[in-house]
């Protein structure tokens, strides 16, 4: 059964994100993160309200605009900013970065910098669970753009077949890189065709926290009673450029009124208003505590040694 | 580990189905799944009636989706499963090269070892009576080449066995690869679980004049040569390396170190393919070995039986090779005897 | 404009087409055919109805079960047989065989052998005549199951995008090799997806060569007002193995009364009762002569010599 | 033909932008598409506002679907026009490997040469600064390994523009390969249309005690080590494949035979890579020649630059390797001189 939407978890957890990124802009200039980065600032509402509808079972595959779904679904902070360092103490010892992050005791998975291609291994994982009659379902992040390579459609067709518990969360950011959607598909076809595959869909446009985590808990009650896949689109804006910590304004690529109008709805501003100042003291001050802690955590973690180069290679 | 145990005589392809059964009997982890793999054919016989033994969740057929179903197979191994996918034609894997190269290669180096991936490629090389150029291709090289992949190659019913056994119990993504022609070749197998490990060759044939190693079908075309070979008195010894990654380099090594030359027969294209490998393996690390390279023509695989005969190597064309690289008369030309299991072969697939 | 549908000449190819078939069937077992055959005996009415809607200038994308697309196009018959025979004298001098014929003064293309690799290809040259302002239309045919490699969907997307001058005759047999089309996807739902893809559809079920003459006919007068990507899908059926010159009935793969219904209702029988008997008799000797022709040509080619392995691997 | 042409210093992407700019002039079926191809960065500049002088249909950007759309330019090469496919990293190249080797490969053979596919794959490596495991693969050995396409990897932009020239009107399928780590060398580049031809190479610096062959970016790396080599008095001949598929294999050979070493600097992984290849044919066709090769490491691409660093070969381990080859100071270790454009590099991609 669904639970009351935690305003105040929320808060912390859209902040943390936030203040994360915007500290990842700060350090970048420095050259202390030697990597790309793809900023999730203007997206976070969406891994929020996921995230605070799941359960500790639960499986999260992402992809390499992931910081958002890790700090939501609140894997070890101190690790990312390790591994955005490439520090050993990161969550991959420094060899993924920021485009693989992973926490297994979050049910966190790997990520691919590849686009689309942990979509059939997150179906994969969801027909292991059934398979294997094991509780909790799989929940896989992935971009508009992602939808069209064949192996999205490849990965619906077997979920539906199969009927395995998984939720696709189309963040539909209307890019991908500089290319608006409507130069690579005809008419926002998406939950459209999701359908036509076997799997129901929704799709919600510039939704609020409350709003992804109210259809992400209808989603998983649904799979409880039957097990089958659901799609979610959620059509949201991405701040910041592609990659990198800048706007990328100058290259005039989109008009940048669609992010004054998203900068203007920042969700983060109605949960802040909900809340009595006093509670949101004490969580700005705590997010800034975490996020300091992290970053010292980066920052007094050591390089891996040469010796590591060839460990893991093979299991 | 196999020491005394009792051995039936079976086929290849018997072997490789003896090895899936049991090991789906002992580990339940273990599912096989493919074009065609629960059908009445049960692709040569390796996965007929799984289904019916441990029913549809571990033994079932899927849509055309190699590319989709690979990732599939890759997501279910790192939930902890053991999938088998298999391949009618090692063709087909080049629709799953990205999850194979990009995903399965990389996933536990990227989680510095959080993570591994489980999973066997059972794909089979086709040959003969008009494959033509999509299903005859053997493209060990491109998985040798990439870190993180193993890739092994069996001749004998006995090693097929051993090693799928091997490759299901591996923690590493595997690509074992079948030959359409090895299939009805028979051979004495233990009915018990055993494993042919990874990295390790086997000298099928003892000789000192020249050493001659093969890949998957191509022993058995070497083996075949080195019967013709006696008629000269050249004594060859041929090597099954069976492990293509990691390969058993030290056999190599010390074989030709007493020989002094080195015959690779390819299955499959040569340049930077597995003869490169190996014979580059010995021009760093032997001194004075005298080296060739023999494998597929540099062409696609034609279709027509008067092109498609001279596009492989044959026992004939290896032991001619072999015979003037000991110096012999380069005129000899031994008689051809077409292998049976090639000109019996009547299709339809 | 559209033609009337020419009756005569719809009996004589089909004839042509299932006489072919029989042929090899009677043939095979000399195996002077040494390659399999994916034989077209019970699928012709779609490959004759199409053909007679096209003009010259239209092009042919087939796949391996390409024998009645070739002889329907009224492609070279002596050539075909020699290919099959794998002679010098063949389509692509033996190189090919049946699963690669081609014949590029009728503009069929060569087919593949790997299933759904020709539909982007189909979309590419209807690129080409759009860029090029040429004339013409491209005909694509493929099964059920080419319907779930990722490539299809994604070449759907691109000529819907490009609105391209394209026509996927998609003939559903039900089966791949002996896979029902159920146990590969949910609720029979190709022209839904490819509606979703943007692509115009439309469902024929065991129809006759006059329906399909119908449909294409319709189809390439739209594109000729409008240029834009259609499907047709035709429920038809297999009365052989999938590969080879058997049924398979041994196999208990499916219901053999499936193919007694289409046997029965063989549109072959209904074209040729609109013809007077001189007329029946006048075409059979004229299939027969050119057929006996054919396997004469083949018989009398040589193979081609050694020298020629090296030939044609660049150009 | 270029004898007397006036030439001007620009660097590799520039070189790569004329080349397209002037050939889509002077043929109308020349057309460029790719993801970004036609965004305000157009792809380091190579194809930057080609769609403003060229318009919307021969300059265009693409959904992400890298399989389909490697056969839409296959289908559209067959119908008379000339493609170029640009990719931003060559990993992508696992998603179009189904339409690479078994379509565009096989065409002209198995129809005896009644059709070919004149499509160009660019495709660029990517290096340094966190690139990671999936945005640094070098493949050039899988596609050299395939009868029915061309490679070629230039270095130097007058060798970009002249290749990519070759690669455009050739009609065969070509992968070129671009090195992100290139495209701000400059060179002198003449004006005018030349080509660069396939299957010869260059001696770019003249020796005697040693032959190194890089491909690609260790071209450059090769270079810099011989500036390291003549500290200790060795005087190595440098060489520049350009071509890879096919191979000047008789320049390599003339030059072994000449310095009786040779040293391969792979950029990519050496097991079946392009470095066994070279190591194989010099084996074979030559006596007496000394061979070692490295490349990258055995593993995938780490992303910390601790790692990375010492991930791929460096003008200091290809100088300490060659020097040892000729017998030198095992011990010595000459100046680490970090690339300039390495270090300088700062992303964000
Ligand atoms: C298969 C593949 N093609 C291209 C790229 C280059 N690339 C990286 S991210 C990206 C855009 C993806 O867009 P979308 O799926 O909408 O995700 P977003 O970045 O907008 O979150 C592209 C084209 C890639 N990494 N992988
Ligand atoms: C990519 C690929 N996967 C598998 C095969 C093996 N195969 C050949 S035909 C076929 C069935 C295709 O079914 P469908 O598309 O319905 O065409 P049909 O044979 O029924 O005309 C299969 C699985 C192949 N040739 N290519
Ligand atoms: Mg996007
Ligand atoms: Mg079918």
């Amino acid at each position: 059964m669904k639970n009351k939407f935690n305003n105040e978890k929320a808060y912390y957890l859209y902040l943390l994100i936030r203040k994360s990124e915007e500290k990842i802009i700060d350090l970048y200039s420095t050259d202390k993160i030697k990597s790309p980065v793809h900023l999730s600032i203007g997206q976070e509402a969406i891994a929020v309200g996921v995230s605070l509808a799941l359960k500790d079972e639960d499986i999260i595959f992402s992809n390499y605009r992931g910081h958002a779904h890790y700090i939501a679904r609140e894997a070890n902070l101190d690790k990312m900013w390790a591994e955005l360092y490439g520090k050993s103490r990161g969550t991959a010892r420094g060899k993924g970065g920021s485009m693989h992050l992973n926490d297994w005791g979050k049910k966190f998975m790997p990520t691919s910098a590849i686009v689309s291609t942990a979509i059939p291994q997150a179906v994969g994982y969801a027909f292991a669970l059934k398979y294997k009659k094991q509780n909790g379902i799989v929940i896989c992040y992935h971009g508009d753009g992602a939808t069209e390579e064949g192996v999205f459609w490849e990965s619906l067709n077997f979920a539906s077949l199969h009927e395995l518990p998984i939720i696709f969360i189309c963040e539909n950011n209307k890019y991908a890189i500089y290319t608006h959607q409507d130069k690579r598909v005809k008419n926002d076809p998406i939950i459209e065709r999701a359908n036509s595959f076997g799997v129901k869909s929704k799709k919600i446009k510039f939704g609020s926290t409350e709003d992804y985590y109210n259809v992400t808990s209808e989603c998983i009650n649904n799979i409880n009673n039957k097990s089958e896949p659901y799609l979610i689109e959620c059509v949201t804006t991405r701040w910041k450029d592609h990659v990198g910590t800048g706007d990328a304004s100058d290259l005039n690529y989109r008009d940048m009124r669609e992010i004054d109008f998203a900068i203007e709805h920042d969700d983060l501003i109605n949960l802040e208003k909900q809340l009595s100042s006093d509670v949101i003291k004490k969580i700005k001050l705590q997010v800034d505590r975490e996020l300091e802690n992290a970053v010292n955590f980066a920052e007094a973690s050591n390089f891996p040694n040469k010796e590591e180069l060839y460990d893991n290679v093979y299991g | 580990m196999n020491s005394i145990v009792d051995k039936k005589l079976i086929n290849y392809g018997e072997a490789i189905y003896e090895a899936c059964y049991q090991e789906m009997e002992i580990d339940k982890n273990v599912f096989v799944y493919g074009l065609g793999v629960d059908d009445p054919k049960g692709h040569y016989g390796t996965s007929k009636d799984l289904h019916k033994v441990y029913g549809k969740n571990r033994s079932f057929d899927v849509p055309l989706s190699e590319d989709g179903l690979t990732g599939i197979g890759i997501g279910a191994a790192l939930a902890g499963l053991r999938p088998i996918y298999v391949h009618q034609r090692m063709d087909f894997l080049l629709l799953c090269m990205n999850q194979l190269v990009n995903m399965a290669a990389k996933i536990r180096y990227i989680s510095s070892g959080e993570h591994s991936v489980p999973i066997v490629i059972r794909a089979a090389v086709g040959r003969s009576w008009g494959q033509g150029a999509q299903h005859s291709q053997s493209l060990q090289s491109f998985f040798m080449h990439v870190p993180g992949i193993k890739v092994i190659a069996p001749t004998t019913p006995h090693d097929a066995k051993g090693a799928l056994i091997a490759s299901i119990r591996d923690n590493n993504p595997v690509v074992f690869i079948e030959h359409r022609m090895l299939y009805n070749n028979a051979g004495y197998v233990p009915s018990s679980l055993y494993e042919v490990p990874f990295g390790k060759g086997r000298i099928l044939k003892e000789g000192n004049d020249i050493t001659i190693v093969g890949v998957s079908y191509t022993v058995e075309d070497s083996l075949r040569a080195s019967e013709l070979l006696k008629g000269v008195g050249v004594n060859a010894e041929i090597i099954d390396p069976i492990s293509l990654s990691p390969i058993d380099y030290e056999l190599i090594r010390k074989s030709v170190s007493k020989t002094g030359k080195l015959l690779v027969v390819d299955n499959g294209w040569t340049t930077c393919g597995f003869s490169s490998e190996i014979i580059t393996d010995v021009a760093i690390n032997c001194n004075n070995v005298s080296c060739e390279r023999i494998g597929f023509s540099e062409t696609p695989c034609p279709t027509t039986p008067s092109l498609e005969n001279i596009f492989y190597p044959t026992p004939q064309s290896i032991a001619v090779k072999a015979n003037e690289m000991c110096g012999g008369d380069s005129k000899w030309s031994p008689p051809e005897q077409p292998a049976k299991e090639i000109t019996s072969f009547k299709g339809p697939f």
